[in-house]
């Protein structure tokens, strides 16, 4: 029984993402310190390589290596989203890289690696298998973390991740050993039609507990958010980009299939956990949101923010919330990577930019980047005629629909709050003169390129969001 | 039939001329304003008398005629307004007075006004009252009425802050505005009210309706009588009566032509016609009557009262034209209509040549208002003291002058009328000599004794021509205006009352219906009261002469004598003072020291920002959790998973 | 009280002596040892599960290789004595006590499955053909994972590469 | 789909490609700029008039519609249309843009393009806002809207602009955040009905004939999900206190878009959306909102009397005369409804006036304290003479526009509730005072600061601005049945979807077509009886 | 005869110590060891389920997370290397440059 060949179509992506990560690792030595950046464009081609294999894995839709992993519509969505913030992510890293001399191929390499990590997050339709989708995604981002190994930022902010991290994988691990026990197998199926058959024994509850917690963690639900905002503030600004869209994305995607497709008959127990940490992780988001004067760490409050929105439609636990979560991911990872490779420019040789007085007047000097960034924070804000605005609604739309009022109503108002902050920076950008004299390194074109993808991605969203809400809703069908 | 058919004309001409005067007016030399301003009023005036030639040639069937429908000029749901004219007896009279006083008094301002600077805007301003006025008298709907009234009102405020630079005349000018816009809010609701009651604010169904509702007695307060009171309060408001008369003494700070025209011949009087053209509510109503006369009555006596004590000269006038409005108000509550609209008519006459006058003599004094620094003009100014001897004759009632037959009428129907008031009359009585006495206490003080000006300063000259013809005329008014009634002195008909009859015609009746003890006095009533009301008015112009010419020293020992009362008659009861110091500052101080500085910006606004600072502060309180510590990370993590599993073994099954 | 028994609870008392010790102990050398202590006691537990081959590799890769990593670490950055800071208050009034409270309640409600789990297994003779079955399940049905574990190791090595190389 | 034209396509969307060809050209000649934009809004206004010339007044319904799928999956339509109600809010802001763009010719120095480019956002902003008639498409507009007025504030004002123009905003995504709850909530309703839409029309359609069933409490609710966003928005009693900051600090074309047509939104909004969509609860609040509107009216009115500051000052007088409308709105009768929507035209036409002139004096002596003001009539009679003017119309002197909406609303009001009307007309005493007080603070009395000795008199172009204005308003105070005539359809339309649930339209509308031929009748036998005479 | 349960306990202490250890110690090798302690809790309680249900899964599973751990334990001491070398301190609760 060795699986047939076509299974390995169906893990193309990762397949093409590893093979480029190995190439890479390869010819890395080769190549001389200056020219690094080639290592980058390969990684690039990688990637684009990945989505275009995506067609070939759409083509061999269904479960590959005896049920451990499937290919469907829904995995699909996530690939495509994930492989792109890599792609993106790698565009945007350059100029960075070039300007913290850390310019090297291993972060493409693992760059590749997590991504392929998160493919198969996406796709895996095993507790284990996850597991190591997960064990690869966060490892390789441990190390991006802590990139800047002479930094002491960066140092502390990958120890924070790793442990914090393996700790909770500790949970996330033991979670399975105990569903395990309760279910005699790992498989989200068989899983599900245990509970149908038996029910919620206190095995199995207690791992569907410790499951919670270990991917509470990754998408960053309250209280496990609480490593956040260091670990998003001391990474390099482009791998704080990934991190805010990728894993999150990753982690939401096998979030949904483990709780829809496995505890889906379990969802009356999920479901209080979700409001609760829902409406907490909001909260505490943009509350705290409030009152910082670091961008980049006002960046990862407000990522928390988002993350409770978008269990908002979790909660809803139906097929629209499955859509809305997806739709949400995707408006999400347009504007926020946009915006964080924009704090990752104007940050500036070692991030010594990063205040929100360092914006002020930058509408003046760099109309383009200001207006890109305003557009990216009003997104971010939920303001009509951008992603953010239609991602929002569709999830206050699909809880509602389930008549999760209270939850929505909350939820509505923490956005407004989001106005206050995120609004501090456009008036910094627009309303205040310039107070120190500065002159930003030029921007080249893969970051313009990647900027002007971002922003039309997040006004594509906005305006004209049906493909793409058709292309969730379909994911959410195949989701089972 | 030219102008009957196309009313508007008369509307038009002033119109025009203001808004010729006042869009090009500004660089014009004054004769083209002359032109344009006094040229239109004049042919306003014509195109009255063509119009009244017309009228008069109408058989009666024709009268009342239809109004006559230009445009609609509000309509919404059931609610609809015409701009529509109309044209009765009453119309023609009140047209009448105001054209022609209007063109005779713009034609003296040529004159008077000719050294003031923004003199093309005091014509297109006049003008534009001329407008007013006009629409107002002629309107066959209140809400039409109320156009005019709101527009003499702006016109008044314009005119009396003329010059603007003058603290005093600007806040006058406020003043009057403001305190004529509360008699207007009850005005309002009484529109409001007779819409709702009526379904429509044209007079004819208005009337029609009211005729066919039944009379309210005295104490049962029904519908008719809340509408006449609130349209009362817009009377009393426009003309000046009690307790909203505060605004007129002090519009005297506009120019002297506008005291004459607007302050004492036309606007004040609109109150007086108003109630007239009401007639038919206000008969349905006796409580609002009552209300009425007694307003007019105390009013009379009060505003005369004060009038003794002033010593500036057009103030005194001012008193006495509320006076004499009190009467006119008097007039229509005992029922005399046509009495009250007749003595409209004589004190249009000789007030607007009183003032005229005065304005001739501060003219001649150079500006000198004070009639302690007069004195002794006789002589200088014979034409002005020529004619305002008659105005003050006249007004004073003396035999064969015009006020005489007018009050005299008066007086009589508050004796002897349907629903008499012998307090009324006793009132009306002794306001009729404090006139005489105060009027003449005028006369004396200016044109008689020695001159109590410095004569090498001052040099006093006669008005010119242009200034001293419209005295002329008015004086002349002033005597024969009365006439018309001279006939029922011998018995035979009242021709005034008799033409303005078909308007007042359903009240009279209906009162002669409520009363039916009441009968027609007998005519030798007629001549008894009459010579009582002249021996009245004698002894006030003996006490005058008295204090004045025979013991000029005589007044100052009065005055400390009487102490108290002639500082209160001097300070005008200090019922400004009153108004201040219980109504304008409390409200003023409340509205700034507690709406705005403790409601508006405290509470809600402090509401507001507490919020924001509340959310600012649990922001950084939750920001406390992230403390850095890898270990505490760990404890809330734990703390979550600990949550989360309990929650989950424990709750949820 | 059959020999398994014995040997069980004598693993087991092992295994949480040395899980304390690994926490108490202040010397991280100590603590290191400890920890290889409780793996022993549990590739023992293994045994008596009759699974040898994850015994073998338990005391193989972890307490062979994994540990020695560990003292190789705490040797070469001579971690001297733990200090027994305070800076967290939280993790000391809210964190240990939770993590007691959790640790009871896991262990409590495990012990709730206790009725409905009564199947015994005693100790089970090795079984020689365990290692083959499980080899041919790993290279099957669970190819995937395996292939990814090799990818997983690959950057870990990076990784390793990455961060500790000293800057040239 | 009544006439297939993109006549309001085009009317929202025309100002903003102006903004985008203004933007993308590049030259700072601010000459041009300014030329460009005034003839862009020009141009807008005419095609608006447009409007007037295919408008039938006998459709009650929507007009000019158009109705394309926007986003299939979600049930959004993209879905215009006009209706008596709108149609002159449209004209209204086409009409105060290109004055707001004249006014502020010489006053802007920096980023002129930017500016310039924001007023035409904003124009599309609020045009679409009015001819939006699906939920979602309405909500968009309205809170796209926001961001230009909030950099007109937040860039070009003065004094404690950020603080002005974040307070605005944030009090209005407040408000409009729960509406749009509401908004989703109905969605969700219609979508148990079976027939998911964001459509308004169908949505009130649904709700009358009984396919949604809406509990007493959930209407409640949605009524004040809604109701809250635009009684902020207008602003109602104890919402308004953003109004003030934001006209101070706001440059003056900002305040007379504002007070012209952003406060109309609120108004507008009750009646589009809160009375067809919960008339039950429209009914039951009405009190409520009433005697808040009337409290605004005396309140705002009595704290304006007191204001140092005019802008401050007519900022305030808004608050009074918004309370007007919103009294109007809740009798539930023709005259006042109609008074309603024609107080909203007085109010732009009048209040944005009175802040072209504040602006003018502003940018002689940049300030608006009474203290530094005074005897200006004196150096510059003819702007005071407009100011005067424009005081007048807003104190509601007959023959001007405000008059006519004022008195059709207590009229209507009376009607039904004597004692609200009676307490509203306090507020005509009361405008009187604080106005022509402020005039002669400002226009009055002796120059008291030496700099103001010799201002220069209004220039051709404020003149130009100025008499535009004042034709308006006596145009729109003499001929007002040409405007009313337009809402009657619509109003009685309304009246009868609101009273027929709870039984109101017996007793509210009264019959229309009847009265008025009579009327007629009786005109032509006079004028034949007049010509008859001899 | 061993209950299974009796191995579940013994594995439910282990993780509790794990836990508890994550908190109590400062020392980072240490407290990496104390996750190592939860992994090996993990596995035992792997292998005595597979035990009971006579699967292989359970053993695969410990064998993946075996690997798992030795991957982490190569990253993770080399993160805790440059940390020691950038601080010239293994205390937990020094490194808190980022707060708040």
């Amino acid at each position: 029984m060795f699986p047939p060949l076509q299974d390995l179509y169906r893990i193309a992506p990762e397949l093409v993402l590893c093979a480029f990560g190995m190439l890479i690792m390869l010819i890395d030595p080769f190549v001389a310190a200056g020219k690094k950046r080639s290592m980058g464009w390969l990684a690039f081609i990688g990637t684009l390589g990945a989505l275009a294999s995506l067609r070939w894995a759409a083509l061999n839709q269904g479960s590959a290596y005896s049920g451990l992993f499937r290919v469907d519509m829904f995995s699909l969505f996530v690939h495509a989203i994930v492989i792109g913030v890599a792609a993106l992510a790698i565009l945007g890293s350059f100029d960075y890289l070039d300007r913290e001399n850390i310019q090297r191929g291993e972060y493409y390499a693992l760059i590749l690696f997590a991504t392929a990590g998160m493919g198969i997050l996406a796709g895996a339709n095993e507790l284990l298998t996850a597991f190591i989708g997960l064990e690869m995604s966060s490892i390789s981002t441990y190390i991006l973390v802590g990139f800047r190994r002479t930094v002491l930022k960066s140092n502390e902010s990958s120890l924070k991740y790793f442990l914090l991290g393996s700790f909770a994988t500790a949970f996330f691990l033991y979670g399975i050993a105990l569903t395990y026990g309760a279910t005699r197998s790992t498989r989200f199926d068989v899983v599900n039609r245990a509970i149908a058959a038996h029910g919620t024994g206190p095995l199995l509850i207690l791992g569907l507990g410790l499951i919670f917690v270990g991917l509470g963690f990754k998408v960053v639900a309250a209280p496990f958010q609480i490593y956040t905002p260091d670990v998003y503030e001391g990474a390099p600004t482009p791998v704080t980009a990934i991190l805010a869209c990728g894993p999150k994305a990753a982690a939401f995607a096998v979030m949904l299939r483990i709780f829809y497709s496995a505890f889906g008959n379990a969802s009356h127990i999920w479901f209080w956990a979700i409001w609760v940490s829902a409406i907490l992780t909001m909260c505490i988001g943009n509350f705290a949101a409030l009152v910082q004067t670091n961008v980049k760490r006002l960046l990862a409050y407000s990522s928390i923010a988002h993350a409770g929105y978008i269990l908002v439609a979790f909660a809803a636990a139906s097929e629209i919330g499955v859509a809305a979560v997806l739709f949400y991911l995707a408006a999400y990872a347009a504007m926020t990577l946009g915006a964080f490779l924009i704090v990752a420019h104007v940050g500036g040789t070692n991030e010594q930019r990063l205040n929100i007085e360092d914006y002020a007047g930058l509408a003046t000097k760099h109309p383009w980047i200001a207006a890109c960034f305003a557009l990216f924070l009003f997104s971010l804000l939920g303001l009509p005629a951008t992603g953010g605005f239609l991602g929002k609604l569709y999830a206050f739309q699909a809880a509602l629909d389930q008549r999760i009022v209270w939850l929505v109503v909350i939820a509505a108002i923490n956005s407004v709050l989001g106005a206050y902050y995120y609004l501090k920076v456009v008036v910094a950008m627009y309303f205040h003169e310039p107070n120190k004299e500065w002159a930003p390194t030029p921007m080249h074109a893969p970051m313009f390129v990647v900027l002007f993808i971002t922003a039309a991605a997040t006004l594509y969203f906005g305006v004209l969001p049906n493909r793409i809400m058709e292309l969730a809703i379909a994911s959410a069908r195949s989701l089972r | 039939m030219f102008i009957l058919n196309h009313l508007w004309i008369i509307l038009a001409l002033p119109l025009a001329g203001s808004m010729l005067t006042l869009l090009a007016g500004r660089h014009w030399p004054q004769k083209y304003v002359n032109l344009s301003s006094v040229g239109f009023v004049v042919l306003a005036f014509l195109s009255y008398c063509e119009l009244a030639r017309e009228f008069f040639s109408l058989t009666a069937a024709h009268i009342p005629l239809p109004p006559a429908d230009y445009f609609t000029w509000m309509t919404a749901g059931n609610f609809r307004v015409d701009f529509a004219l109309q044209v009765d007896q009453l119309t023609i009279v009140m047209l009448g007075v105001v054209t022609f006083v209007g063109m005779l008094i713009h034609i003296y301002s040529v004159g008077y006004m000719a050294h003031e600077e923004g003199y093309y805007r005091f014509f297109a301003e006049m003008n534009l009252f001329m407008f007013f006025m006009l629409t107002l008298v002629m309107a066959s709907n209140l809400v039409l009425l109320f156009v005019g009234w709101e527009g003499v009102g702006l016109c008044s405020y314009l005119l009396i802050s003329f010059f603007f630079q003058k603290k005093s005349a600007a806040d006058a000018g406020k003043k009057a505005f403001i305190t004529t816009r509360i008699g207007d809010f009850g005005f309002t609701i009484g529109i409001l009210m007779a819409f709702w009651t009526f379904g429509s604010i044209d007079y004819k169904t208005m009337f029609a309706a009211a005729a066919n509702m039944p009379v309210e007695g005295m104490h049962q307060w029904g519908v008719l009588t809340s509408i006449c009171l609130l349209l009362l309060a817009g009377a009393v408001g426009k003309s000046a009566q009690l307790p909203l008369y505060v605004w007129l003494p002090d519009a005297m700070e506009g120019p002297t032509p506008v005291s004459a025209l607007i302050h004492a011949a036309t606007m004040v009087t609109a109150g007086v016609y108003m109630v007239a053209r009401m007639n038919v509510l206000f008969s349905h109503a006796p409580a609002a009557m009552l209300a009425v006369a007694i307003i007019g009555g105390a009013t009379a006596l009060y505003a005369a009262t004060i009038g003794l004590a002033q010593n500036d000269i057009k103030k005194v006038l001012a008193y006495s034209t509320i006076s004499q409005l009190g009467y006119m108000f008097l007039a229509c509550g005992v029922g005399a209509y046509a009495a009250g609209i007749f003595h409209l008519m004589t004190h249009a006459f000789f007030k607007a040549l009183l003032f005229l006058a005065a304005g001739s003599v501060i003219h001649a004094m150079g500006g000198q208002q004070d009639m302690q620094y007069m004195g002794g003009l006789r002589k200088k100014i014979p034409w002005t003291f020529g004619t305002m001897l008659v105005a003050t004759l006249a007004i004073s009632g003396a035999p064969l002058f015009a006020g005489f037959f007018s009050k005299d009428e008066i007086l009589f129907d508050a004796y002897a009328g349907a629903n008499a008031n012998p307090i009324l009359y006793g009132v009306g009585l002794f306001a009729a000599l404090l006139t005489a006495c105060y009027m003449f206490r005028l006369i004396f003080l200016t044109f008689y004794g020695k001159p109590r000006y410095d004569e090498h300063h001052v040099h006093v000259h006669e008005s010119p021509k242009v200034m001293l013809v419209p005295l002329v005329i008015l004086a002349i008014l002033s005597v024969i205006g009365g006439w018309f009634v001279l006939p029922t002195y011998w018995g035979g008909k009242d021709y005034f009352k008799g033409f303005l009859d078909p308007v007042f015609s359903g009240s009279t009746e209906l009162a002669a219906k409520l009363h039916p003890s009441w009968t027609e006095p007998p005519h030798s009533l007629e001549l008894t009261m009459a010579a009582i009301a002249v021996g009245v008015a004698f002894v006030g112009f003996l006490i005058a002469w008295y204090l004045y010419i025979r013991k000029p020293a005589l007044p100052k020992k009065l005055a400390n004598a009487s102490g108290p009362v002639y500082t209160l008659l001097l300070n005008k009861y200090y019922v400004d003072e009153l108004y201040g110091a219980v109504i304008i500052r409390p409200l003023i101080w409340i509205s700034r020291n507690v709406l705005w500085k403790v409601i508006d910006v405290g509470l809600i606004d402090g509401t507001v920002n507490g919020v924001a600072f509340l959310s600012r502060e649990s922001g950084n309180g939750l920001r406390r959790m992230q403390s850095g510590n890898t270990r505490s990370y760990a404890a809330w993590v734990i703390v979550g998973a600990v949550a989360v599993t309990v929650f989950f073994v424990w709750m949820v099954r | 009280m059959n020999i398994a028994m014995t040997v069980f609870i004598a693993c087991g008392v092992m295994a949480i002596v040395g899980a304390l010790a690994l926490i108490l102990a202040r010397e991280p050398v100590h603590s290191a040892l400890a920890l290889v202590l409780v793996m022993i006691s549990l590739a023992i537990l293994y045994l008596l599960l009759g699974a040898a081959f994850i015994a073998a590799i338990q005391i193989l890769v972890y307490a062979g290789a994994i540990m020695v990593l560990f003292v190789f670490v705490i040797m070469l950055l001579n971690a001297g004595e733990e200090v027994r800071t305070n800076v967290s208050r939280l993790a000391k009034w809210v964190g240990l006590p939770l993590g007691i409270f959790f640790l009871a309640e896991m262990t409590y409600s495990l012990f709730h499955e206790y009725g409905n789990r009564a199947a015994a297994s005693g100790a089970a003779a090795p079984d020689p053909q365990l290692t083959q079955q499980l080899s041919m399940k790993l290279f099957t049905e669970f190819v995937l994972p395996f292939e990814l574990t090799s990818i997983l190791i690959l950057i870990a090595v990076l990784g390793a590469l990455v961060l500790a190389k000293r800057e040239s | 789909m009544a006439g297939h034209n993109y006549l309001l396509t085009v009317l929202t969307f025309f100002p903003l490609a102006g903004a985008f060809t203004l933007l993308l050209l590049s030259g700072d000649d601010h000459v041009w700029i300014r030329r460009f934009t005034l003839f862009a809004s020009v141009i807008e206004f005419i095609m608006s008039l447009f409007l007037l010339r295919g408008f039938s007044l006998a459709d009650g319904g929507y007009q000019f519609e158009e109705f394309y799928d926007w986003i299939p999956s979600l049930h959004i339509h993209y879905h215009m249309g006009v209706d008596g109600i709108s149609l002159f809010l449209i004209l209204l802001t086409t009409f105060l843009t290109p004055l707001a763009i004249l006014c502020s010719w010489n006053s802007i120095h920096e980023h002129v393009k930017e500016f310039f480019a924001m007023l035409l956002v904003l124009e599309m902003g609020m045009v679409g806002v009015f001819c939006a008639l699906d939920l979602f498409l309405f909500f968009v507009f309205w809170e796209v809207m926001l961001i230009p007025m909030y950099f007109l504030i937040g860039v070009w004002g003065h004094g404690r602009k950020v603080y002005a123009a974040l307070k605005f905003i944030l009090y209005t995504m407040f408000g409009s955040i729960l509406m749009l709850v509401g908004i989703l909530w109905l969605f969700h309703l219609s979508g148990v009905a079976g027939n998911p839409t964001f459509d308004l029309p169908a949505i009130v359609s649904m709700l009358h004939n009984g396919q949604i069933s809406l509990p007493w409490h959930s209407e409640l609710l949605l009524f004040l999900a809604f109701i809250l966003a635009f009684a902020i928005k207008v602003p109602v009693f104890p919402l308004h206190t953003w109004l003030p900051d934001a006209h101070t600090e706001a440059p003056t074309a900002g305040s007379v878009i504002l007070a012209g047509v952003l406060l109309k939104m609120g108004t507008y909004g009750m009646l589009r959306f809160c009375l067809p969509l919960f008339p039950e609860a429209s009914h039951r609040a009405a009190p409520v909102i009433a005697t808040l509107a009337i409290i605004g009216i005396i309140y705002a009115a009595l704290v304006a009397m007191v204001q140092t500051n005019l802008k401050r000052l007519v900022a305030y007088t808004s608050v009074s005369h918004l309370g007007f409308v919103v009294l109007g709105i809740f009798v539930f009768n023709p005259t006042a409804m109609e008074g309603a929507i024609y107080q909203m035209l007085n109010h732009g036409v009048s209040t944005g006036m009175l802040f072209l002139v504040c602006g003018m004096i502003y940018d002689r002596r940049h300030t608006y304290e009474f203290s530094e003001l005074g005897g200006l009539a004196k150096p510059m009679p003819v702007l005071c003479a407009f100011f005067l003017f424009a005081c007048l119309s807003s104190l509601a002197l007959p023959m001007l526009n405000g008059f006519i909406g004022e008195f059709m609303i207590l009229i209507g009001t009376f009607e039904h509730h004597a004692a609200w009307a009676i307490w509203a007309a306090t507020g005509a005493i009361l405008s009187a005072v604080y106005l022509l007080w402020a005039y002669q603070r400002t226009a009055l009395e002796k120059v008291t600061v030496a700099k103001n000795e010799n201002l220069p008199d209004a220039s051709p172009r404020e003149r130009l601005i100025l008499i535009t204005a004042s034709i308006v308003i006596v145009f729109m105070g003499v001929a007002s049945p040409l405007f009313t005539h337009r809402m009657d359809a619509t109003t009685n339309a309304l009246l009868q979807q609101v009273g027929d649930r709870t039984g109101y339209a017996a007793r509210h509308v009264a019959p229309q077509a009847a009265q008025p031929t009579q009327h007629e009748l009786a005109l032509h036998s006079v004028k034949f009886e007049r010509r008859a005479q001899p | 005869m061993i209950p299974i349960s009796y191995y579940l306990i013994l594995s439910a202490v282990l993780f509790g110590l794990g836990v508890v250890g994550f908190v109590f110690k400062r020392n980072i090798i240490t407290i990496f060891m104390a996750i190592e302690l939860m992994l090996n809790a993990v596995n035992l309680a792997f292998v005595a389920f597979s035990r009971e249900f006579n699967q292989l899964d359970g053993l695969i599973f410990v064998f993946f997370v075996i690997v798992v751990a030795a991957a982490e334990a190569a990253v993770g001491l080399a993160i805790v290397m440059v940390i020691a070398r950038n601080r010239k301190s293994l205390n937990v609760e020094d490194v808190n440059l980022m707060k708040f």
